[in-house]
C-alpha cells in the first residue's frame, strides 16, 4: 500500500463515528453546553482534525496494519534480550470479555472477587518462581519496575538513616539501559562495572567499587550476551557485606523458569517482564507489566494496594503503610495482563514452565553454534555455552566487506525478516543480538540462519546489494538527516506542515 | 539439535549454573491445563466480576467509561499490532506512521507543535513534565494545587524525590479554584514549575489559568497543565491560556478501562529544542525517502534518550503504552473535529442534568460551586448516610455510585466523586436519581 | 509473502493443539474408546493430516488473510450486482457475543427470547421495506432463496391441482444465473427472455411466452445492466394474468430502498440478500442469508418454523402446516447474519435507508458519467440513467488494441484493486459491471476511474503491459492449462501428489 | 457530483421509477440509532438470551458444542476474511489457497480425492449427493433409513422433489441400525443411491455399511455416507465400506453453534471424472505458475457450474459457506491426526461414561442397544415424566437437557436425544445425572 497520512484523507463534512448525543429533554433541562463553561475556558475554533468516513479510517488502519511486521507474522528472534515469543491466542480472546475490559479499578472489591484471585493466584505463582515473598503487579513496564526498584532501595536506606551517606548504585554495562538511567532518576550516582575478558561481571571490580557509599548494586543474569555469570552468589554476598541491596534484572528470565531464583542467588529484589518471559503480548511497546518481587524484609516499601486473602476466604486490597514508596503507576497496572500471565502458567504448570527454559536454551546454543559459522559473524567473549540469547558481532564481517550491521538488518526486511543490534554504547562492535526462546522451531531457525548466511554472501560479493538495502519494503531507504536537526524535525504534521510550506513556497 | 551442540542431555543445558544455585526440587505450582480447561477457569473466574456494561456505573476518578468505537477494538485487537515490538521504520513502517499520526492528531487536540510517543499514565506524564521543568529552569520546587488526586500525587512524589521537591497550593474551599493568594505567596526564584489541571481531579474547571501561567512565568518558571482530552473539544486548549507543558491520559479516547489497565499518559509542548531536548520519550518524526512524494519515519533526536546515553539520557524510556497511542489516534480520526464538539458538549450537558436532579434530592447537594466537567463532588453529610453505606445499597439495584472522598478528605466528610458521561442516557441518570432519592429518605 | 501449502509444513510429533480429554475416573470407568466401536468400524490408520505446532498454523493463516483482498482493504466496486458495502464493524463485535455464538437452535424458546425478538423485528421490518406480509431468514444465500422460491411455486400449483401442467418459468438472460438454475434444479422448463433494443425486458416476448404452462416468472429489476424496467407491473399483470406467480429476485436492492417496493409491482414473492444490501458480510463467499418474503396468500407455503408473537408478548416458534415445502436449510437459517441486517437497519432507519439507495444511485451516475469518457469503454443499450450498476463493456478497446477484459481485471491488480467481468454468457462483449454503493466516496471512486484511464491508455500504447499482467500480485500469472482436465487437475494436496509424483520420478 | 451528471435535485436521481411505483410515504421504522445506542439496544437484546457457555448444555442433533479453538476465531474474524467474496486468483491468492487447503485437509480426513468448497450443510450436501447419484445412475429413486432426522428429510425432499423420488428403508427398532431386509426388498433398477450415516441421527454407529454398500453396488446405484467428521479421528472412513459419495457438516471443526449458524456442508468423491464433473460447487484446483516452483489456484471444470452454464448447469452455484470451509481447515491443521483420534477417543468415552451412570437411575435407559458415537436415545418413558417436564426442571438447574423426540417420533414416547462431547467434564456429567436422578425420584 502507498498509505498517505491520515490527515490527507481528510474531506470536509464526512464524519467517522457519531458519539452519543444529549436527549433533547435533557438539554431542554439545562440549556447549551457552552453557557456552562466560564467563558475564559471555551475553547472558540474546533481542534484541525481531519474529517473521514469511518470505511476510510478503518481501511487506513488495517492497511497501517499489515505494514507492521508482528511477532505473529514472522520468525520473531531478532530481537535478542525482549524474548519474542508465541503469543498463545487463547489469552488474546480471554481478556476480550466485558467482565475484564469492563471493570472500573474503584469497584468494591465484593464485584471483582474474580479479578482479585488472578492477582493472588499469580502473585503465589510468582513467589514460587522467583523465591521472593511479596510481588506488585503495579509499575507497568521494565523500566518502571527498576524505577519502583530504586525507589524501594532509597526508601530502605532512608528508613534507616543512611539515606544520605549511601548514594550509588552499581550496575554493569551489558545491563539494560534503564538500569543506570532509573537508578539516575532516583538521584542515584551510578557507577558501571565492564566485564573481565571472558564477557563475566567482574568480581574484583566490585569490590572495588562496594563502599559505605553502596547503596544498591542491579544486574541482569545472564547478561545481554547470555553468559550466565555462576559467582552471582559471590557478587551478592560482597555488596550485602557493603549495606547494599541487590536487586535483579529478570526483564527476560526464559533461560531460568524452573531452574534457577533470584532467592538462592541472594537478591532482595526481582522483576519479570510479563510481556517478555510470561507470553502477553508487546503490543508495539506497551501497555505491558514489569512484575516486582521483594523478600519479606522489603515488602512494607512495596508500592500499593496489594491483594490479599481475608480469613473469610474474600480477596481484599490492602493499603500498604507508612513506609512504602507510595505509587508508581494509577491503580492497580496493567491487569489484562496480570490476566494473560497468569493464563500462561495455568496452561504450563512446574514442568511446562522448565521446558521453556531448557528448550529455549537448546534453541539458542543451535542457532550460536550454526552462526558462528557463517561467514565474518563471531560472539565476542567466553566460547561455550550460552544461555537464552547471544549478543554477536559482525566486526570481521565489516572489516573485511565495509557492510556494517545496520545495513544487514536493512537487508534483512527483504526476507520478511528484522534485527535488533544492541542497546548503545556497541561494546560488542557492529553487534546483533537474537534470542530464539522456545516458540521457534528449527526449520524456523534455519531460515533465519539461512537468510543471514546468505547476506554473509551477498556482503563478500556485491555488497552494494546489502548496503542499499532494503529492495522490497513497504518504503524505500529513509534520508534521515533532519531527524536531529531542531529546524528540520518534523514530530507532528502539522509542524511538517509549518516547516516544510515556505520551502514548497519557495519551489514556486 | 542437542547432538548437533554436541550433548547428551537436556539438563546439560544449564551445566552453566552452579548446583548450589539451582532449584532441586519441582516448582509447587497448579498442573498445566489445555486450552479448553484454562478456558473454562478463566471464564469461571471472571464470572465472579461484575461489570461497568451490565452495572450502571458512575465512578470515574481518573479511570472514565466513554463509548467506545468499534472501530477502535478491531485495530487494536488486529495480530500485527499486538505482537509487534521494536522493528525497524522498513518493517515496521505501520506502526511508525500510526504512532505519527497520534502524535500529530492529538497536537491538533491540544493545539501544540509536539506530543510523545505515550508514556504510562497521566500521573507519569505529569511526574516528567516537573522534571523537565526542573532540568530546564535549573530549579528544585513544583507547585501543586491540594485537589490534585492524592493517588497521583503519590506517584509524582515519588518520582520526584529527591530531586525535586512537591509543595501543594490549597485551593478555595467554596469554588474549589486554586486559591491564587496562596500560590503568590509561594512562588520564588526555587519554583521550576507550577502544576493545574483542567478539569481538575474533583471535576471543576479552573478559570484562572491565564493568571496562573502569568504568574508562574512571573518568576520563569514553567505552567504545565494536565487535562482530560475529551473535554477539548469544547474546553480552551491550555496553550493558549499560557501553558508551557501540557499533558494528560489518553484512556478516554477509545481505552476499555480494563480494571485500570487502560491509562496511557501524554506530554505535549511547542516545538522549541529547549522543551523537545528533554523529553524522555521517543519521538517519532516524518522524513523524505530516496523516492520523491513518498514518507518514511524514525526517530527524533534519539540521542536524548536513556537508550542512547543510558544515565546520561533524559530519566529513562521503555516499553510504555504504544497500543493505547495508536487507539487513540483511531479514536480522534474516528470523531473528528465535530465528534470531539459533540461529546464534549454531551458530557457538559448530561452531568448538568444529573446535578440538577441530585441536588433536589433532600439532604444531598453539590460541594463546589464553581464550572465543572464530567465529574462533581457530591455532598451526603446531611442524609445522615455514610457513602459506604449508600454505595452498599446503590449496588443492591445495579449501580456503582460515585468514589468514596471521606478516606482522602476526611475534612469534607461523607462526599463522593460522580463521573457522568455521554455513554449515561437520561433513564440512567433517572434511575440513578430515583434510587438515591428513595435511599436518601428512609434515612431521613 | 512465499507461503507454501499447509502440508509443506508438516513435522513429525508437532501439536497445535491438545482437545480436552477424558478424566482417569472416566476412562477407568468405560474402558479404552476403541472397545466401543465395531471392529469393523474403527479406523485403521490415522488420517494423514500434517503435524504443525500452533505458532505456524496461526502465522501461515495470519499471511493468506494478508494475502486476501477483503472489501475493508480496497475501494471494493468492482463486483457489480454483488454489492460489496461497508460492513460497520460494530457489527461484527455484536455478535461476538456468547450470548450469540453459544446458542442452540433447540434451546427452549423461554431461553432465547432475544435471538427470536431479532427474527421477529427483521422480519417487520423487511415487510415494510418490501410490502410483503411474511419472511423466512432460513434460506441461506440468494440461490437457496430462489431454490425456496421455485419450491414455493412448485407447491402453490400442485395444492391448485394444476402442477402437472405448469411447468414452464421465465426468466430473462440479464439476471442472475441463479434464477434458471434453481427452476431447473425444481424440474422446471425454463424460458429466457432477450432485451430489448435498449435493453428492456421485452414484453412483447413474454406475452408470447406466457401460457397455460406458465408456473412463474422471477426476475430482477434493476437487472445486471443497471437499467430499470418501468413497466414492471404490466410484465407482473401479464403472467397473472396467464396464472403464473411472480417473484423478484432482489439480491441487490441498494438503488430501491424506500423508493419503490415489491408489492406495488405486483409481485408475489422477493428475497433480499442480507449479505448484499443489508451490510452482512460475504465471508468469502457464505455462510449469508437470502431472506425471503411473501405475500399473505403465500405464506402457508414458506419454509418453517417462523417466528411468532403470542398474545403474552412471548416469541414463538410457530410451526408451519402441510402446505408448507418443509425446509430449505437446517434450524432457523444464518441467525449472526440476521442480527448484523437488524443491526444495520436500525442504525440507519427510514430516512437513513432512503439515503442509502439516493447515494448509491448517485455514486452509480457519476462512475457512469465518467467511464464513458475512457477510451474504449462504452456501457450497451439506453442511454442515461441507470440505478445502482451498470454493466460496462470494453468491446471497442478490444477491437482496438486485442486488449481483452480479462487482461485488464489481471491488470487491476496491480493497483491494489479488481473487478468482475459478468456472469455467463458474456451477452454484452468483454463486459465489465461496477456498482459503486453508498459506501465510497467520490476520493474513491476517482482513484478507480483513474486506474481504469490509466490501464486503457496503457492498452493504446504498450498493450503488453496489460496482456502480461499481474506484475506486483502475491504470485505470477497461473498456468490454468490443467484445470479441465480430468488426468490433470489437482483438487486437493494428496491428489496432487498422486497426479505430479509419477511426472516428477520421469524427470530424475 | 450531482451537478456533474447533470442533475439539480437528489429526486431526480429515481426518474426512472414511474410515480405509481414509488413509495409516496417514509417507511415505517423505528427511529436510526447510533453506534452506542445501538450497541445497547442489541446487548439488552441478547442479555435475554442464556447461553451454552454459561449452561450445560446436551442438546445436539445435528448442530453440536464442541470445544473451538481460539486460533479458529482469530482467522475467521481476520477483516480481510470476514470482508472477501468474489475476487481473482491474484488478489485473493490467500482465499483460494486457504479454501484449496481446507479442500485438501477435509480429504484426509475422509480419505478421499475430491471436496469441494463447502455448500449450505449437510442436508444440502446430502440433497446435492443424492441428485449427483441420480444423474450418474439416470436413476430416480434414492433409499434413507428411516432414522435420518425428520428436518433433514424434509430439506432431502423438496430439494429433490419433483425430480427424484425419496423412500424410507425401515431400521432395526432394537440396534437402531438400517433393516438389511427391508433394504434388500426395496432395491431395484430404479434406484439411483442408498444413502446412510455415521454416526446416525440417533447416534447409531451402523457397522453394516460394507454390506449396505454391496447391496447398493450389486444394483449399479450409488453408496452415499453421511458423516460427522469428528468422528473420523476413531472410525473408519466410509470409502473403506463401499462409499462412492461421502458427505457431512464441518460445524464441529471449529464452528460456534451460533443459533445453527454454524452449519456447512461438505461433499468428497473419488477423483473420477464421471463424479467431478456432476459436482454443481466450485473445486480450486492447485496449478504452476510462470514461476518455477510457485503455486497458484483456480477452479476446476468451471464449465459445469450454473455460473457458466445456467439452467444447463449442475444444480446451482452461489455464495455457500466458504468461511466456515477455511475454519474446518485451520480447525484440523490444528488437531493434527493425533488431536482427531484423541478427541474422537474422548467423545466415546465420555459419551459413554453418561450413559453407564443415566442408566443407573431408576426409570431411565438407553432406547437401543447399539454402538453409538457421542450422541443416543434416553428413555424415560419409565419415569412417568414428559420430557418436556423434565427438561423445565433441569433448565431450573442450569441445563440444557437432551432434543425432546415424543414429537417426532411418537411411536417411542417419552424419549431424549442426548448429545455429550469433549467439552463436557465428568463433573459435568455428574451434576445432570445428579440433577436427572433428583427429578426421576421425585416423580416415582
Amino acid at each position: 500500500w502507498d498509505e498517505p497520512v491520515i490527515f490527507e484523507l481528510h474531506r470536509s463534512g464526512e464524519r467517522g463515528v457519531i458519539p452519543p448525543g444529549t436527549e433533547a429533554a435533557v438539554a431542554t433541562e439545562v440549556g447549551c453546553a457552552e453557557d456552562r463553561i466560564p467563558a475564559s475556558m471555551r475553547r472558540s475554533t474546533a481542534p484541525a482534525l481531519p474529517e473521514i468516513g469511518q470505511a476510510k479510517v478503518l481501511r487506513h488502519y488495517l492497511r497501517l496494519s499489515q505494514e507492521t511486521l508482528g511477532s505473529d507474522l514472522n520468525v520473531e528472534i531478532g530481537q535478542g534480550t525482549c524474548t519474542m515469543k508465541y503469543i498463545p491466542r487463547i489469552n488474546e480472546m480471554l481478556i476480550r470479555n466485558p467482565r475484564m475490559t469492563e471493570l472500573h479499578p474503584f469497584q468494591d472489591v465484593d464485584s471483582v472477587q474474580g479479578m482479585l484471585q488472578i492477582f493472588y493466584n499469580l502473585d503465589l505463582a510468582m513467589r514460587e518462581i522467583s523465591g521472593m515473598d511479596a510481588f506488585s503487579f503495579q509499575p507497568s513496564s521494565g523500566t518502571q519496575a527498576l524505577l519502583a526498584m530504586a525507589s524501594i532501595v532509597r526508601a530502605y536506606h532512608d528508613a534507616r538513616g543512611e539515606g544520605g551517606q549511601r548514594d550509588e548504585i552499581i550496575t554493569t554495562i551489558f545491563s539494560h539501559p534503564s538500569q543506570a538511567a532509573t537508578a539516575a532518576v532516583k538521584g542515584y550516582k551510578i557507577i558501571t562495572l565492564h566485564p573481565d575478558e571472558d564477557g563475566f561481571p567482574d568480581l574484583e571490580k566490585l569490590k572495588n567499587a562496594v563502599s559505605e557509599r553502596t547503596a544498591g548494586f542491579v544486574v541482569a543474569n545472564p547478561e545481554d550476551t547470555g553468559i550466565y555469570n555462576h559467582r552471582i552468589r559471590e557478587f551478592t554476598d560482597v555488596v550485602h557485606a557493603a549495606g547494599g541491596i541487590c536487586y535483579y534484572d529478570q526483564a527476560n528470565a526464559n533461560g531460568l523458569l524452573g531452574i534457577t531464583r533470584a532467592k538462592e542467588a541472594g537478591f532482595d529484589m526481582c522483576f519479570f517482564n510479563l510481556h517478555k518471559t510470561f507470553a502477553a503480548p508487546h503490543m508495539c511497546g506497551g501497555p505491558a507489566t514489569g512484575a516486582l518481587g521483594v523478600t519479606e524484609e522489603l515488602k512494607p516499601f512495596l508500592p500499593g494496594p496489594l491483594v490479599d486473602l481475608d480469613a473469610n476466604g474474600r480477596y481484599v486490597l490492602k493499603e500498604q503503610g507508612a513506609s512504602s514508596i507510595g505509587k508508581v503507576r494509577s491503580f492497580h497496572g496493567v491487569a489484562q495482563t496480570v490476566l494473560r500471565a497468569y493464563a500462561w502458567i495455568m496452561s504450563l504448570g512446574a514442568e511446562g514452565l522448565k521446558d521453556v527454559a531448557q528448550i529455549a536454551v537448546l534453541n539458542n546454543n543451535y542457532l550460536y553454534h550454526k552462526i558462528l559459522q557463517i561467514r565474518g559473524a563471531s560472539a565476542p567473549y567466553i566460547k561455550g555455552r550460552r544461555l537464552e540469547q547471544v549478543r554477536y558481532s559482525w566486526k570481521q564481517l565489516s572489516d573485511e566487506t565495509g557492510v556494517t550491521t545496520e545495513d544487514i538488518t536493512r537487508r534483512m526486511c527483504d526476507f520478511g525478516l528484522h534485527y535488533w543490534t544492541s542497546h548503545h554504547p556497541y561494546i560488542v562492535p557492529q553487534p546483533f543480538t537474537l534470542e530464539p526462546t522456545e516458540s521457534y522451531s528449527k526449520e524456523d531457525l534455519d531460515e533465519y540462519i539461512q537468510a543471514l548466511e546468505h547476506i554473509s554472501n551477498e556482503a563478500y560479493t556485491q555488497p552494494e546489494i546489502v548496503k542499499s538495502a532494503p529492495h522490497s519494503s513497504t518504503v524505500h531507504r529513509n534520508d534521515e538527516s533532519s531527524l536531529d536537526d531542531p529546524k528540520q524535525w518534523c514530530i507532528t504534521w502539522r509542524a511538517y506542515l509549518k516547516k516544510t510550506e515556505p520551502k514548497l513556497q519557495e519551489q514556486k | 539439535m542437542l547432538k548437533e551442540i554436541g550433548l547428551t542431555s537436556m539438563d546439560q543445558l544449564h551445566d552453566a549454573i552452579p548446583d548450589s544455585l539451582k532449584l532441586d526440587r519441582r516448582m509447587n505450582l497448579p498442573p498445566a491445563m489445555n486450552e479448553y480447561e484454562l478456558r473454562r477457569h478463566i471464564d469461571s473466574l471472571l464470572a465472579k466480576n461484575k461489570h461497568g456494561a451490565d452495572y450502571l456505573n458512575f465512578l470515574g476518578a481518573g479511570c472514565w467509561q466513554h463509548f467506545i468505537p468499534a472501530v477502535c477494538d478491531e485495530i487494536n485487537q488486529r495480530s500485527e499490532f499486538v505482537t509487534a515490538y521494536a522493528g525497524e521504520p522498513y518493517e515496521d513502517h505501520g506502526r511508525f506512521q500510526a504512532l505519527f499520526e497520534y502524535q500529530s492528531l492529538l497536537a491538533e487536540l491540544v493545539d501544540m507543535d509536539v506530543v510523545n510517543v505515550p508514556t504510562f499514565d497521566w500521573a507519569q506524564a505529569a511526574s516528567t513534565a516537573i522534571r523537565m521543568a526542573g532540568r530546564i529552569t535549573g530549579r528544585k520546587t513544583a507547585l501543586l494545587p491540594r485537589s490534585v488526586d492524592p493517588d497521583k500525587a503519590a506517584i509524582i512524589s515519588n518520582y520526584c524525590t529527591p530531586v525535586m521537591d512537591i509543595q501543594f497550593i490549597e485551593i478555595d474551599q467554596v469554588t474549589g479554584r486554586m486559591d491564587l493568594d496562596d500560590l503568590r505567596s509561594k512562588l520564588s526564584d526555587d519554583v521550576a514549575a507550577v502544576y493545574f489541571e483542567n478539569p481538575g481531579y474533583l471535576g471543576i474547571i479552573e478559570d484562572q489559568g491565564a493568571e496562573i501561567s502569568g504568574l508562574a512565568h512571573g518568576v520563569n518558571a514553567v505552567s504545565i497543565v494536565g487535562v482530560d482530552p475529551i473535554s477539548l473539544g469544547v474546553l480552551e486548549p491550555p496553550g493558549r491560556y499560557g501553558a508551557d507543558i501540557i499533558c494528560g491520559d489518553l484512556q478516554p479516547l477509545g481505552m476499555h478501562m480494563n480494571y485500570g489497565g487502560g491509562q496511557a499518559g501524554f506530554i505535549a509542548t511547542r516545538d522549541e529544542e529547549k522543551y523537545v531536548m528533554e523529553y524522555p520519550s521517543r519521538l517519532f518524526g516524518i522524513v523524505p525517502t530516496e523516492v520523491e512524494g513518498e514518507y518514511g519515519f524514525g526517530d527524533v533526536a534519539y540521542e536524548r534518550t536513556s537508550f542512547a546515553l543510558r544515565e546520561k539520557g533524559k530519566e529513562s524510556v521503555g516499553t510504555q503504552t504504544a497500543l493505547w497511542g495508536i487507539t487513540a489516534g483511531v479514536y480522534l480520526s474516528l470523531l473528528g473535529p465535530a465528534g470531539m464538539q459533540e461529546v464534549g458538549s454531551t458530557i457538559i450537558q448530561k452531568s448538568h442534568y444529573a446535578v440538577k436532579k441530585l441536588s433536589d434530592i433532600p439532604g444531598v447537594s453539590l460541594r463546589f460551586e464553581g464550572a465543572f466537567f464530567k465529574e462533581f463532588v457530591v455532598d451526603f453529610n446531611d442524609t445522615g448516610l455514610s457513602v459506604a453505606e449508600i454505595n452498599r445499597r446503590l449496588m443492591e439495584e445495579g449501580i456503582f455510585g460515585g468514589k468514596d472522598l471521606s478516606a482522602g478528605y476526611p475534612e469534607w466528610g461523607q462526599c463522593a466523586l460522580y463521573c457522568v458521561t455521554e455513554i449515561h442516557t437520561q433513564s440512567d441518570l433517572d434511575r440513578l436519581v430515583a434510587a438515591l432519592r428513595s435511599i436518601a429518605c428512609t434515612s431521613l
